[in-house]
Order: structure tokens, then C-alpha cells, then sequence
């Protein structure tokens, strides 16, 4: 029997959404304070004062995020004492540790609240650097389309369906065009703004042609209904099939544009240089971040079964491509980067070679048998890679904002100036690199670490140790580059217009990126600690349709946005289910994935370490 | 069959287009034709054509366009709402509140700007 | 899905929905497009043009043609015979393949929107699902048709036009198409039938102060989409030289002029089939279909009934149209513009929830009573009225007619709408 | 009857999505893609979402083709004619690499083993059936069929009501950002036109307006 | 009404029509032809969806109309993406006095 769709949803849904619904009313808010102050202030106080209100607005989401995080958690901790608050049902609902919102559209998880907060905390860190100086008149618009993108990238790693993750996706991107050519005054983020676009879309188009045959041949678009049907093909023998290598080809080149793999890298270079060094910096980290979490999901949760080379869909399964493209991009980024006179543009393309190691993580990740530790190998290096880069591009910032240039030799003699902020962007330099003491290191070992594990390797028949040497080899090519900035600044003397004292707007996102920086390095088993609890929920949420739950008005603080509470009368409930199955055709056939861990939905909550492993022994075939 | 209403319409489809050309073609049997210069030349007031034509357009096409579009998609997401709203509930409403709410609001943005003047 | 699916399926008005292509269906159709689409429609749009003379003249105090036939009865088909006997020019340099398609384009869409009509019980030509849907998508194929005019006769003025004809027709379609939406609301779903059935049961869809306002706002924007009345900036006499029909001449020129008055009746039947119960006499009462009881005379009578309510109806909404257009003045075209972004788009879509909140009041809860619909107009009313009155007076600083706000400037120093080469904009000319 | 429908259609809608791709003068490129947007809108009519036909043919040939050509119009002036692209350089590998999809999409649609394990795609002829003119709610697919507007609006306000309120907010960026780019101040620096095309004119000066 | 026209037509309208759009993509140096190519391919990709929900089977893990809902959501991204690309094509042509993509070499190496 088809599964019906619910016709009403469940509004506790909404809590769990709560930080994107606070961002995006808060850009609107952005947006006419803009406008409405612009007749009133002179350019430089009305900046200021719009920065000011963009900066509590993220601080409020950051509040009402931590909310949307610890509610559950305190929940389970002491169950007694909430059980007198909750409603008998609203303490199920937050027992469960992989919530599927919104009837399976959604996941709930761990990974979602904590990158949630990493985004927001990245948004905070670039609305105050971009507060620095006036690149664009437009101020409300870019800081409306700043926030709007990351609403897009929250939802897009927390999509578990195609639909949500396609216009995620297309919403991020489309902000981030925008937000790329608004610094008008200047022709090459005019350039920048109509490459990005041209390239986004082509690509996009390839993303949305590859879904389009993935949903031919598994009829759906959840990403645990497609791994069942997979799965169920595949053990009914039948696993060579063109369809599916064309589809895994042509997401590969939606996911490769964002990622800026190599044959989808070019726009990366220009788009950085033009656009303005705050949306630069987001392009660099958030929009990176988002589109690994959802390329993780797609290929390692929903396309898992064509992984390993015995699944022979195109021989090597998609692990072999990843692996070329991987060790392609690693090897052009690096080279590229080695005779970069700009900044900027030597960051894009050190953006490009960290994209070619967290494809090797993403490999690990798809052969991996403790999924988990794999994921949250690549979770770990995404945190360090996304504040090393966003340290960075604040310098590039200050550049900018001083020198009106960014070349690396305009840095000169920095050293001197600010010892403190310039030892800070060394250290940045070095994580980047990879050097032991820093959290860059640990990612890197992380990382190749899984990928060289034993058991890996002998479940995919392709060894990826070659791919790890190549790495290895890759990030000590990268020193020389990274090297240069160091250089620049401590040993050449100071030429030219001096750089002004860096105020707090920019010193705040280097020292909080150094901080976050060399935390992880001294204490990596606590952050890898939380990410790997994190990613143990992330690939595994399976699809529960709610069925019209009473929604009892909600015990805990209403967050920030008061959800709809509403109240339904006895009969119009009555009514509504008996709609529900004349309205919609009699109740579904297929009926919804079998939860996979049925197992831990009881009452009393298992303790996190256990669950998560007997789930994905469950899971793995 | 649904195909069967559609059939008509293409039948429809092909009946206005005689419709439209059948005169045409009688006018170019019984009407007059002298061909001349000065009656094919693209009319001007009796100005000669200054330079090629060749002029461009203020943004503010564009911008009334954009707004056309963005608007006309918005009523592509009204239309199924409309449709079905009876097999849904007061919550329906809520959330076609908050999607009008952020277009309405992009439209007093527009305003507020100043880009829907016709100067 | 008819709710009155008589029967006996031999009779030709008989609607029987997915029915194979079979003899009756055919002789149906064939019937339906030679004798409706090809004779008695055109028929109609010509004695419209007569209509509309006849009664333009009477405003003006004067008695309009009367010279051909008795009371100039046969004008019509004088005016044919003249336009068919006059040259067709095409510019050099013309495109001539789209030259030709843009009238054709213009009048097919107003033909397509009459098919789905429902003029009385199983006399809608075709009952789509998704029927009200299908006529907007019909009418907004005008804009392009409008512009390939202007574009492909080459000629400076008539581009200019046609920009400014879509940039109008465009920014009209919105209100147009929103107004329609709290239809489709209280009917329940896309298909004329099923709202002319829901209107028999809740009464005509005017009689609610949301539904009101949408009718208004369907009527004015009507207006504006055909190029009519205070709207008619693109066919204004004084205008750039005769808009983007400047190089159409002939039966060219006499198609877009049909066209025009083809899709006013077409937006006739259209806001009689939504707003005021098609065929229904009387608003609240089920008058003529509690006579059906599957008999066919009965049938006919009804539908004869329903029939000539229906043209009623139609003919008074295009009396209305000529009484705007033989009174009003034109508007400038920043007032045009302003007004369908300004106070027509904003009002249509808070509209679209005001309907939402009288659906709940008074369509939920079942049949309809007195109580409800006076609950219903009680809650509305004061909405809609408020509505209205904030239009008005978020656009007051415009009514007193000095520059809105310090910042903008006042529309005295208009520049020209386009900036020809060479010109270095030294003399300011006026905005027109 | 129904495939010599199908194959009229498709051989309109090749020919105008070639001429869309291929012609010189960008109006009649927009031209034709309206035409080949109205050839799509039939294809969906031929497989029964006439509820999509007519988004299609409202959205598509309504807006965007006249956003294109006022996008022309904006660029180019009146002809409109494409003057600066002249045969470009990547005519010949462009066509290679269309080809190349093609051989590989056309492969994989008749490669004989599908997913599901009895049928591949090509060898489905028939569409899954829905009971012709029965009134008792059938299937979910022939209540999608039938009344396909509000089994949408059902399914878009309860399942997929997160993608609905995203696509509000993908549409109000586009809007707001769309307008802040279009949007020129009227103290902006002019770029003074270097470089232009001989062929035109001496560049006419931006005029800011008062 | 003649047998049912076979899945694989539509899908080869649909990959024909896609190739199409690639070719226009790479051979045209106008960026509003590059985005009329992009259309092309968005549409075809909206022909596989249809043709995917009207003869798949039933299998209604993502509800009755997944493939619908999705297309609809094409329909709006390519409408988004139309009315944001016009927009910088003419920003970019007021910098740059010049509408084709290869005379924008301000950013090098």
C-alpha cells in the first residue's frame, strides 16, 4: 500500500527548524532597516549601525540554535523531571536521537545542531568583518543575501531528500552570485558575479539531470529510500547498469562545481578575486562546508551500495572517479598555487587542493566500515579547514581594506607592525599546511588515517595508499606557497602606503580562527570526539511519516519565534483524519522505511556510545 | 482521458491560426499591390530614419520584467495551495502567511527603493 | 467531474468526461468549432465593434453609424469587406516570418481562453481539470505577441512601443492573475465546472467583501490587459506616432483590432464564469437547477434559462467596459505603472488571505447559512475596507503631488525614456 | 494516434531548441525557444500533467522568454542581432561533446539491464494504467492524474513544506538581489567605455538620471 | 488511440534536448544565448521527471507526486536563475561597453 502523505504535518517539526526561520525573518529585518535608515544616516554611521543589528541578529540565532540543541539533550538526560513538563508524546519525539522532520525531508541529528552553530558562528565572524569597510552601497542587500545563503547552507546539510537538497542548494548558490557582483564599483566583481553564475548553472543543470535519472530508477526521492532499493537491487544480483553510472557522473559534476573539483574548478580563481573579501570568504568556507556534508550524504548514504568496486556499476564503483578526480585536484590546486602573485587567488586555489583531500575522506568514508569514525574524520577537518580559511580571507580583508590591493608582497614588513595578528595569520598558514602542533595536522592525519586503515582498504579492492602518498606529497609542495606569505611579511621591509592598525572588526575573526585553530591541535580527541558522535546519526535517518499527533502545546521556552501551537477541536481532528484517508487515496502501500534502529526507540534513553554502532551494524549489508 | 479535452483544444489551436490567416491570405488575393520605395520605408512621421536604428533602454524595463516574473512564479506556488486547500487545515494558511509575508515584503523592498518609478 | 452528468449521453450538450474519441464526441466538437468558435463568436465580436460605436456615439450626444443597413445593422460587415480590399504593407528590412505570427499569436490567445467557459449545465466547450489555470496561461501568451509586433516591423517608434505596451500588459497580468486565486480558493479546485457548481451552492462569489475586491481588482486590471480606456497608453492617438502597430496596415492591422475585442469578451465570460455565478439568476438561490430531474426537455429549458442569463451578463460587464472607456480620461504612464504596483498588486495579495480567513469562516463549516455569511462579512468587511483605505494612504504623498521624499527626485526633470546616440540630453523634454 | 502525436511534437520541439542554439539573431533565438518551451508544455500534456502544461506554458512563455527579450533588448539595441560573437572558436569540439552526451544518455536509456529487477527503461511501453472514468478515489497516481492541482498543494504544504518556504525565500533573494545589481546610483563612478567594438558607435555617455 | 507511446521516446526527446543545451552552452559566446542554452537543458531535465512519475511504478516512499514537485521546483529555480543572470549580464555590460563573455579578461592567471 502506498504511503499516504500526512495531510497535516507536525508542528513540533518547526522547533528544530527554528535558527533558519530566525536568519531568514532577520535578513528581511536587515534589509528595511537598511533602506529605511538610508535617508536618515550618511553612508559610513548607517553601515555601522545596520552591522550593528546584523550582529545581534546572529548572535539571537546563535541563542535560539544552542536552545534548539540542548532541549532535547537536557531531556534525555533527566527524563523525570521533564516528564512532568512534557506531554508523554513531545518526550518521544525528543527521546529520539535522528529525528526525521517534516516526514523524512529533514534530519534532526547531532551533525545538524552542531554545524548549525558552526555556520552561524562563521556568519557572525564575516558580517563583522565585512562591517569593516564600505566595498558596496547596497549594505542591507549584501548582508539580507549573506544571511539567506546560509539559511540555504543549514538546510542543504540538513536535507535528507532531493527535492530540499536541490533548492537548498540552488538558494545558496543563487545568494552568493548575487552577493559576489554587488561591489559595483569595481568591474571585475561585475566579471566574477556573470562567470560564478555561468559556471553554477551549467552545473546545476548536469546536478538536476543526474537526479532526474536517479529518480527513475528508484521511483523516489528520500535518500534512505534510495539506499533500500539499492540495496534490494543489488541483492537480487543485478548491479551493472549504465543509467546509474551516467547519474553518479553527472552529480559528480553538480557536487564538483561547488566543491570546485578540477574539471569544474575555473570559476573558483576569479569568483574569489572579484567578489569582495567577506563573500569571498563565505564562498570559501560555508558554501564548501554545506556541499561536502550533502556530497557525503548523497554518495555515501543514499549511492552506498555502488561504492566499493564490487558493485561494478562502472568498475571501480564511484570510489575509483572520486579518487581521480580527488588526486587530479589535489596535484592542479597545489601547482597552480605555487606561482600566485595574489592573495586571493592563492587562497582559491589552496581551496581547491583542501577540496582534493576531503574527497580522500569522503573515499574513506564511502569504503569505511565504522562509518562513523570516517565521517567524523572529515567533519573534524572541515571545522579546522573552514576557520584556517576564514583567518585568512580576514587578512585579505585588511589588505584589501588598506592597500586596495591583494597582492602578497603589499603584506611586507607586517611582521614588524602587528607582531601579534601577524604571528596569528602564520600559525593559520601552517594549519593549513598541515604542520603537527596545529588542528590542521590532525585533520590531515585524521583523514588519511581512515582512508589507510586496513579494513578499508581490503573491503574495496583499489588501495588508496597511493592516494595518500599523492596527498602527502601535495601538502608539502603546498609549504612553499604558504611559505611566501610568511616570508612577505617577517623578512621583506614595509614598502609603500602603511597598513592602519587592524580595529576589531578584522583582529577579532584571525584571533577567534588561530584560537579555534590551535584548540584543535592541542586537543584533537575532544573535538574528533564530538564530531564523530555527530556523524554517527548523519547517515542513517530514515523516513517516519507523522501521522496527525496530537500537538499538545510544546513544555519547553517557545524559542525565539513562537511555532504555530494550535488547538484542534475534537471533531475537526475527527474530521481531518477521516480526510486524510478519503482526501489523499487509502493509506500508503510500500509503507515508510523500516526504522532502522527500532531497536533504541524506547523509553529510556541508551546511552549515545552504544546505540550508534549496533545501528550501523544494522545497516551495513 | 485527459488527452481527450486536449485534442479539442488543439483542434481549437488550429482553428484560430485559420482564422487569423484565412483574411490575410484573402486580402493578398483581392487586395491591391504596388510595390514602392517610399511605402516600404519604415515609418517616421515623414523624417528619414536618423542613423540605424539603434537606440537602448532605460532599466527600468528590466526591472518591471523581474518583478513580473518573480511575482508570476509566486502565483505558480498560490495555484496548487488554492486547489487544495480544502483537504488541508488552518496551517495551510499560516504557511502561505509566512510565503506571501516574504514576497510582500520583497515588493515594499522594491518600493522603498525606488525602482518602481516609470521616470 | 460535472455534477449533473445526465444520463442520456446522445445529446449533444451531454458531457461525458473521458469518453473515447467516439461519433458523439466528434460531431461535439465539430459542432462546438464551427458553428460556436468560427460563427457565432466572431458574429458576436463584430456586433461588439458596433456595439461599441453605437454606444460611444450616444455618450458624445451624437447617433454613431446608421448609414449602412437599417441603424447601421450591417456596419460590420462593411468594415470587413473595406479592410479586406486594403494594401498589406510589410517594411523592408521586416522580418516577415514574425511579422506575420504576432497578430496570429495575439488572437489565438483570445481564443483559447473562450474554451473552457462553462456557458451552462454541460455546455462548457471542454471541462479541464486544471481549467482556470489553462486560461491564464492562455492570456499570458498576449505580452509576447504584442512585443514580436513591435519588434519585427524594424522601426524605432514601434519597438518603443511594444516595450512600453508590455511593460504596461505585464505589470497588469499580476493583479489579474492574483484576483483569480481566492476563486479557485472557495471553489475547491481548478475546474470552471466545479466552481460554477460551488457558486450554486454559496451564491455568486461577489456577494463577499473579499470577493468583491478581487472582482474590482480583476475588472481594472481586465481593462489595463486590453489596452482599453484610462489604460490605452500604447494606442493613444497622441502617443509615439500609433504604437507597436505602426508599420500594420490592412487585415493585419484589423486582426489585432479583433483580437482586442475578442478577449473582451473573452474577459467577460471569464469574470461572469467566476464572480457572478455564470447563468446563475439569482445570487443565493439554486433557481433553475432544482428543475433538472434527467429529462432532456428539462434540460433544455434550463440551459436556455442559464443561456440567457449568461449573455446578460456578459453583455452588461461590456457595457460597463464602454462607459469606462467613453468617460474616463488616460492616465500618465508613471501614474499607470504606479498604480498596478503600488496599490493593485499589494491589495490582490492580502486579499488572497482575507479569502482565506472568509473560507474558514464561512465555506468550512459546511452549507451555507445566513449566520455564516453575515459572520463572514462582519469579520471581512472592515478587513477589506482597511485594506483599501491603507492603500490609499501609504500612496498619500503622491496624491499631494509634490516630489515623495527629499531623497527622490520630482518628476519635473523627467528624462526621455531612451537616450538616442550622440544626443548629450541637453534639452530636458517632458515625460510623456 | 498517439505516437505520430508524439512524434510531430518532438520533431518541433528539436527543430526549435536547434534553431534556438544555432541562429544568429538572438530575437529569433528567443523565438524559438518560446517555441520550444510550448512544444515541452505539449509533451507534459501528452503524458497527462496538463496541470504542469499550463505552469509551463504561464511561467516559461509568459515570463521568462520576455525576460530574455528584454534582457536582448537591453544589450543589444534593436536588431538584436548578435554582432559581437562571430563563429566562435568552439563551434567544432561543442558539437563533439553534445554528440558524445548524447551516445552515452542514449546508451544508458536501452541498456537492456534496469534497476528494477524485471524491466529496464527501454523496454517500458506502457504506462502504468489509471481506470478510465471510475469516480471511486483509485490509486494515488490516478487521484494525481485527475486532480493533480490539489494532490500539489497537499503534498507541497505537508511533506515538502520546508522546499515550499525555501522557494519563497530563493524568489525574494532573486528579487532583492536582482534589483540591488540592476539598480545604479546616481553618484556612481561611469566607466568610461575602452575598448569598444568598432562597429558601434561612439559609446553614449551613462546618464545618471537627475 | 494507438498504443502508448514507450517510455524510451520521451527519454531520448529528453537526452537529444540536453545535448542540445550543451552544445549551445559551449559554442555561444553571448551569455544571454548561454542562458537560453541553460533553459534548454533545465526543460529537459523537467521532460525526464514527467516521463519518470507517469510510467514509473508506484513507489510512494516521497509521496504521489515527487516528480511533479520537483519539476515545479525547476520551473522556479530556472525562473530565478533567468531573472539573476539578466540582471548581471546588464551589470556587466554597462562595465564592460561589450555582452559576450571572452572580452572580460580583467582577472588573469
Amino acid at each position: 500500500m502506498p504511503t499516504v502523505g500526512p495531510s497535516t504535518l507536525d508542528f513540533r517539526d518547526f522547533f528544530f527548524v527554528a535558527p533558519e526561520m530566525l536568519l531568514a525573518v532577520w535578513g528581511l529585518v536587515v534589509l528595511l532597516l537598511d533602506l529605511w535608515l538610508a535617508r536618515r544616516l550618511d553612508p559610513a554611521a548607517r553601515r555601522l549601525w545596520v552591522g550593528r543589528v546584523a550582529l545581534a541578529g546572529t548572535g539571537l540565532a546563535f541563542a535560539v540554535a544552542l536552545a534548539v540543541g540542548l532541549v532535547p539533550l537536557m531531556a534525555r538526560a533527566y527524563p523525570e523531571d521533564a516528564g512532568s513538563w512534557l506531554s508523554k508524546s513531545t518526550l518521544d519525539y525528543l527521546f529520539d536521537t535522528d529525528p526525521s522532520l517534516f516526514s523524512g525531508t529533514l534530519a534532526g541529528d547531532l551533525q545538524v545542531g552542531a554545524f548549525d552553530l558552526l555556520y552561524i558562528v562563521l556568519l557572525g565572524l564575516i558580517v563583522g568583518l565585512s562591517r569593516a569597510w564600505s566595498f558596496t552601497e547596497e549594505w542591507g542587500e549584501f548582508l539580507a543575501l549573506l544571511f539567506w545563503a546560509t539559511v540555504g547552507m543549514m538546510l542543504l546539510s540538513a536535507a535528507e531528500e532531493l527535492i530540499t537538497l536541490f533548492v537548498a542548494l540552488e538558494t545558496m548558490t543563487i545568494c552568493l552570485y548575487l552577493a559576489t557582483a554587488l561591489e559595483k564599483t569595481r568591474r571585475r566583481s561585475a566579471e566574477a558575479g556573470l562567470k560564478y553564475f555561468i559556471y553554477g548553472s551549467v552545473s546545476s543543470a548536469l546536478f538536476l539531470f543526474g537526479l532526474s535519472y536517479v529518480y527513475g530508477l528508484t521511483g523516489t526521492t528520500h535518500l534512505s529510500a534510495i539506499r533500500r532499493l539499492l540495496v534490494e537491487a543489488q541483492q537480487s544480483g543485478l548491479t551493472a547498469n549504465a543509467a546509474g553510472a551516467t547519474a553518479v557522473l553527472l552529480i559528480l559534476a553538480g557536487f564538483g562545481f561547488k566543491i570546485a573539483a578540477v574539471p569544474f574548478h575555473q570559476w573558483a580563481p576569479d569568483a574569489y578575486e572579484g567578489a569582495p573579501a567577506p563573500a569571498a570568504a563565505w564562498i570559501a568556507t560555508g558554501s564548501k562546508i554545506a556541499s561536502l556534508i550533502a556530497f557525503m550524504k548523497v554518495f555515501a548514504n543514499a549511492l552506498e551500495p555502488w561504492a566499493s568496486p564490487d558493485s561494478n556499476v562502472l568498475r571501480p564503483g564511484w570510489i575509483g572517479i572520486v579518487a581521480v578526480v580527488a588526486a587530479v585536484t589535489m596535484t592542479y590546486g597545489n601547482l597552480a598555487a605555487l606561482r600566485q602573485r595574489n592573495f586571493k587567488r592563492m587562497l582559491a586555489y589552496s581551496s581547491i587542493a583542501h577540496g582534493g583531500y576531503l574527497l580522500v575522506g569522503v573515499i574513506a568514508v564511502g569504503l569505511a566500515a565504522d562509518v562513523s569514525r570516517a565521517a567524523g574524520a572529515v567533519l573534524f577537518y572541515l571545522v579546522v579547514y573552514a576557520f584556517a580559511n576564514l583567518g585568512a580571507f580576514a587578512a585579505a580583508a585588511w589588505l584589501a581594506r588598506d592597500k586596495e590591493s591583494d597582492q602578497i608582497d603589499d603584506l611586507n614588513g607586517l611582521g614588524r607592525k602587528q607582531p601579534l595578528l601577524a604571528i596569528c595569520i602564520t600559525l593559520l598558514m601552517l594549519s593549513l599546511i598541515g604542520i603537527p602542533p596545529l588542528g590542521g595536522f590532525f585533520g590531515k592525519l585524521y583523514v588519511f588515517m581512515e582512508a589507510l586503515d586496513e579494513r578499508t582498504a581490503s573491503r574495496g579492492s583499489i588501495s588508496l595508499v597511493w592516494l595518500v602518498g599523492l596527498a602527502l606529497l601535495n601538502s608539502v609542495v603546498s609549504a612553499f606557497y604558504y611559505v611566501r606569505v610568511l616570508r612577505a611579511m617577517f623578512l621583506r621591509e614595509p614598502a609603500g602606503k602603511p597598513m592602519a592598525a587592524a580595529d576589531r572588526l578584522i583582529a577579532l575573526p584571525i584571533l577567534l580562527s588561530t584560537a579555534v585553530v590551535v584548540g584543535a591541535g592541542l586537543t584533537p580527541d575532544l573535538l574528533m570526539g564530538v564530531m564523530q558522535a555527530a556523524a554517527a546519526p548523519m547517515l542513517t535517518t530514515p523516513i517516519v511519516v507523522h501521522k496527525l499527533t496530537a500537538p499538545t502545546p510544546v513544555g519547553p521556552p517557545a524559542p525565539k519565534k513562537p511555532t504555530p501551537a494550535f488547538q484542534y477541536s475534537a471533531d475537526q481532528m475527527k474530521k481531518m483524519g477521516q480526510m486524510a484517508t478519503g482526501g489523499a487515496g487509502p493509506p500508503g502501500g510500500g509503507g515508510p522505511a523500516p526504522k532502522a534502529k527500532a531497536g533504541t526507540k524506547s523509553a529510556t534513553p541508551k546511552s549515545k556510545a552504544q546505540a550508534p554502532a549496533s545501528k550501523k551494524a544494522e545497516n551495513r549489508p | 482521458m485527459i488527452i481527450n479535452n486536449y485534442i479539442f483544444i488543439g483542434l481549437l489551436l488550429l482553428a484560430a491560426i485559420a482564422f487569423a490567416l484565412a483574411p490575410i491570405l484573402v486580402a493578398r488575393l483581392i487586395a491591391p499591390r504596388k510595390r514602392s520605395r517610399t511605402k516600404s520605408e519604415p515609418y517616421e512621421c515623414g523624417v528619414l530614419t536618423l542613423g540605424e536604428t539603434w537606440v537602448r533602454f532605460r532599466i527600468q524595463y528590466y526591472i518591471f520584467a523581474l518583478m513580473f516574473v518573480v511575482f508570476d512564479v509566486e502565483t505558480l506556488f498560490l495555484f496548487p495551495w488554492a486547489a487544495g486547500y480544502a483537504s488541508l487545515g488552518l496551517f495551510a494558511l499560516v504557511e502561505m502567511v509566512v510565503f506571501l509575508g516574504f514576497l510582500l515584503l520583497g515588493l515594499v523592498y522594491a518600493w522603498a527603493k525606488g525602482v518602481l518609478r516609470w521616470v | 467531474m460535472t455534477a449533473f452528468a445526465v444520463p442520456t449521453s446522445w445529446i449533444f450538450w451531454a458531457q461525458e468526461q473521458a469518453v473515447e474519441l467516439d461519433r458523439g464526441l466528434a460531431v461535439r466538437w465539430g459542432l462546438w468549432l464551427v458553428v460556436g468558435f468560427l460563427a457565432v463568436f466572431p458574429g458576436i465580436v463584430a456586433y461588439m465593434v458596433l456595439l461599441e460605436r453605437k454606444a460611444a456615439a450616444r455618450f458624445q450626444d451624437r447617433i454613431g453609424p446608421n448609414r449602412v443597413g437599417p441603424l447601421g445593422l450591417l456596419q460590420p460587415i462593411a468594415d470587413a469587406l473595406k479592410l479586406l480590399t486594403k494594401e498589406d504593407l510589410v517594411p523592408r528590412g521586416a522580418d516577415a516570418l514574425v511579422h506575420l505570427a504576432a497578430p496570429v499569436l495575439v488572437i489565438v490567445s483570445a481564443f483559447l481562453m473562450l474554451a473552457v467557459i462553462p456557458f451552462a449545465v454541460g455546455m462548457a466547450p471542454v471541462d479541464l481539470p486544471s481549467g482556470v489555470l489553462y486560461l491564464i496561461a492562455a492570456s499570458s501568451l498576449s505580452p509576447l505577441g504584442v512585443f514580436l509586433a513591435g519588434w519585427s516591423s524594424r522601426n524605432k517608434y514601434s519597438l518603443l512601443g511594444a516595450m512600453r505596451a508590455v511593460a504596461q500588459l505585464v505589470s497588469y497580468e499580476i493583479p489579474q492573475v492574483l484576483s483569480v486565486i481566492p476563486i479557485v480558493l472557495w471553489g475547491g479546485g481548478l475546474s470552471l465546472v466545479a466552481i460554477f457548481d460551488k457558486q450554486a451552492d454559496y451564491g455568486w462569489f461577489i456577494a463577499s467583501p473579499p470577493g468583491l475586491l478581487a472582482f474590482l481588482i480583476l475588472l481594472v486590471a481586465s481593462i489595463a490587459e486590453l489596452n482599453r480606456a484610462p489604460f490605452d497608453i500604447p494606442e493613444a492617438e497622441s502617443e509615439i506616432v500609433a504604437g507597436f502597430h505602426t508599420e500594420y496596415s490592412g487585415m493585419r492591422f484589423s486582426l489585432f483590432f479583433l483580437a482586442e475585442y475578442l478577449s473582451v469578451f473573452a474577459v467577460g465570460c471569464l469574470a461572469t464564469a467566476l464572480f457572478l455565478g455564470g447563468g446563475m439568476p439569482i445570487p443565493f438561490a439554486r433557481f433553475p437547477l432544482n428543475l433538472l430531474d434527467g429529462s432532456l426537455a428539462r434540460l433544455v429549458v434550463v440551459d436556455l434559462i442559464l443561456l440567457a442569463v449568461f449573455a446578460a451578463k456578459v453583455f452588461s460587464f461590456v457595457l460597463l467596459m464602454i462607459w469606462i472607456r467613453a468617460t474616463l480620461l488616460r492616465l500618465r504612464v508613471d501614474r499607470l505603472m504606479n498604480f498596478a504596483w503600488k496599490y493593485l498588486t499589494p491589495l490582490a495579495i492580502v486579499n488572497i488571505l482575507v479569502a482565506g480567513i472568509w473560507y474558514e469562516c464561512v465555506i468550512r463549516p459546511g452549507a451555507l447559512t445566513l449566520g455564516r455569511w453575515l459572520g463572514g462579512t462582519l469579520v471581512t468587511g472592515p478587513m477589506v475596507a482597511g485594506l483599501v483605505w491603507l492603500a490609499f494612504w501609504v500612496n498619500r504623498r503622491e496624491w499631494a503631488g509634490e516630489a515623495a521624499g527629499p531623497g527622490r527626485p520630482s518628476l519635473e526633470g523627467a528624462r526621455p525614456d531612451w537616450e538616442t546616440p550622440g544626443q548629450t540630453g541637453a534639452s530636458p523634454q517632458r515625460a510623456h | 494516434m498517439a505516437r505520430i502525436l508524439f512524434l510531430v511534437i518532438a520533431g518541433v520541439g528539436l527543430t526549435s531548441a536547434l534553431s534556438t542554439v544555432l541562429s544568429r539573431n538572438l530575437v529569433r533565438a528567443a523565438v524559438s525557444l518560446a517555441g520550444f518551451f510550448f512544444t515541452v508544455a505539449c509533451l507534459f500534456i501528452l503524458l497527462e500533467a496538463e496541470f504542469l502544461a499550463a505552469l509551463q506554458v504561464l511561467i516559461y512563455v509568459g515570463a521568462v522568454s520576455i525576460l530574455l527579450m528584454f534582457g536582448i533588448m537591453l544589450t543589444r539595441g534593436v536588431q538584436g542581432t548578435d554582432l559581437v560573437s562571430g563563429p566562435s572558436a568552439a563551434r567544432l569540439p561543442g558539437i563533439v561533446v553534445g554528440l558524445v552526451v548524447f551516445a552515452v544518455l542514449g546508451y544508458a536509456i536501452f541498456e537492456e539491464k534496469g534497476l528494477r529487477t524485471q524491466y529496464s527503461w527501454g523496454a517500458l511501453d506502457e504506462r502504468t494504467a489509471i481506470a478510465r472514468g471510475s469516480k471511486e478515489p483509485g490509486s494515488p497516481l490516478r487521484s494525481a492524474v485527475n486532480n493533480m492541482g490539489k494532490v500539489v498543494g497537499v503534498e507541497l504544504m505537508t511533506r515538502y513544506v520546508i522546499a515550499f518556504e525555501l522557494a519563497g525565500l530563493l524568489l525574494t533573494a532573486a528579487l532583492v538581489g536582482a534589483v540591488a545589481v540592476a539598480h545604479r546610483e546616481e553618484d556612481e563612478t561611469r566607466s568610461t567605455g575602452s575598448g569598444v567594438p568598432p562597429e558601434k558607435p561612439e559609446p553614449t555617455a551613462d546618464k545618471p538620471n537627475p | 488511440m494507438g498504443s502508448d507511446i514507450p517510455l524510451s521516446w520521451f527519454l531520448l526527446f529528453a537526452a537529444a534536448t540536453f545535448a542540445i543545451g550543451i552544445i549551445g552552452v559551449i559554442t555561444r559566446k553571448n551569455p544571454i544565448a548561454v542562458l537560453m542554452a541553460i533553459e534548454i537543458m533545465l526543460s529537459a531535465a523537467n521532460v525526464n521527471l514527467v516521463a519518470f512519475w507517469r510510467y514509473g511504478p508506484e513507489r510512494l516512499d516521497s509521496g504521489p507526486i515527487a516528480g511533479i514537485v520537483l519539476a515545479i521546483m525547476v520551473i522556479t529555480v530556472a525562473a530565478a536563475e533567468v531573472a539573476v543572470g539578466i540582471g548581471l549580464v546588464i551589470l556587466c555590460y554597462r562595465r564592460w561597453q561589450a555582452a559576450d563573455v571572452d572580452r572580460y579578461d580583467s582577472m588573469a592567471g
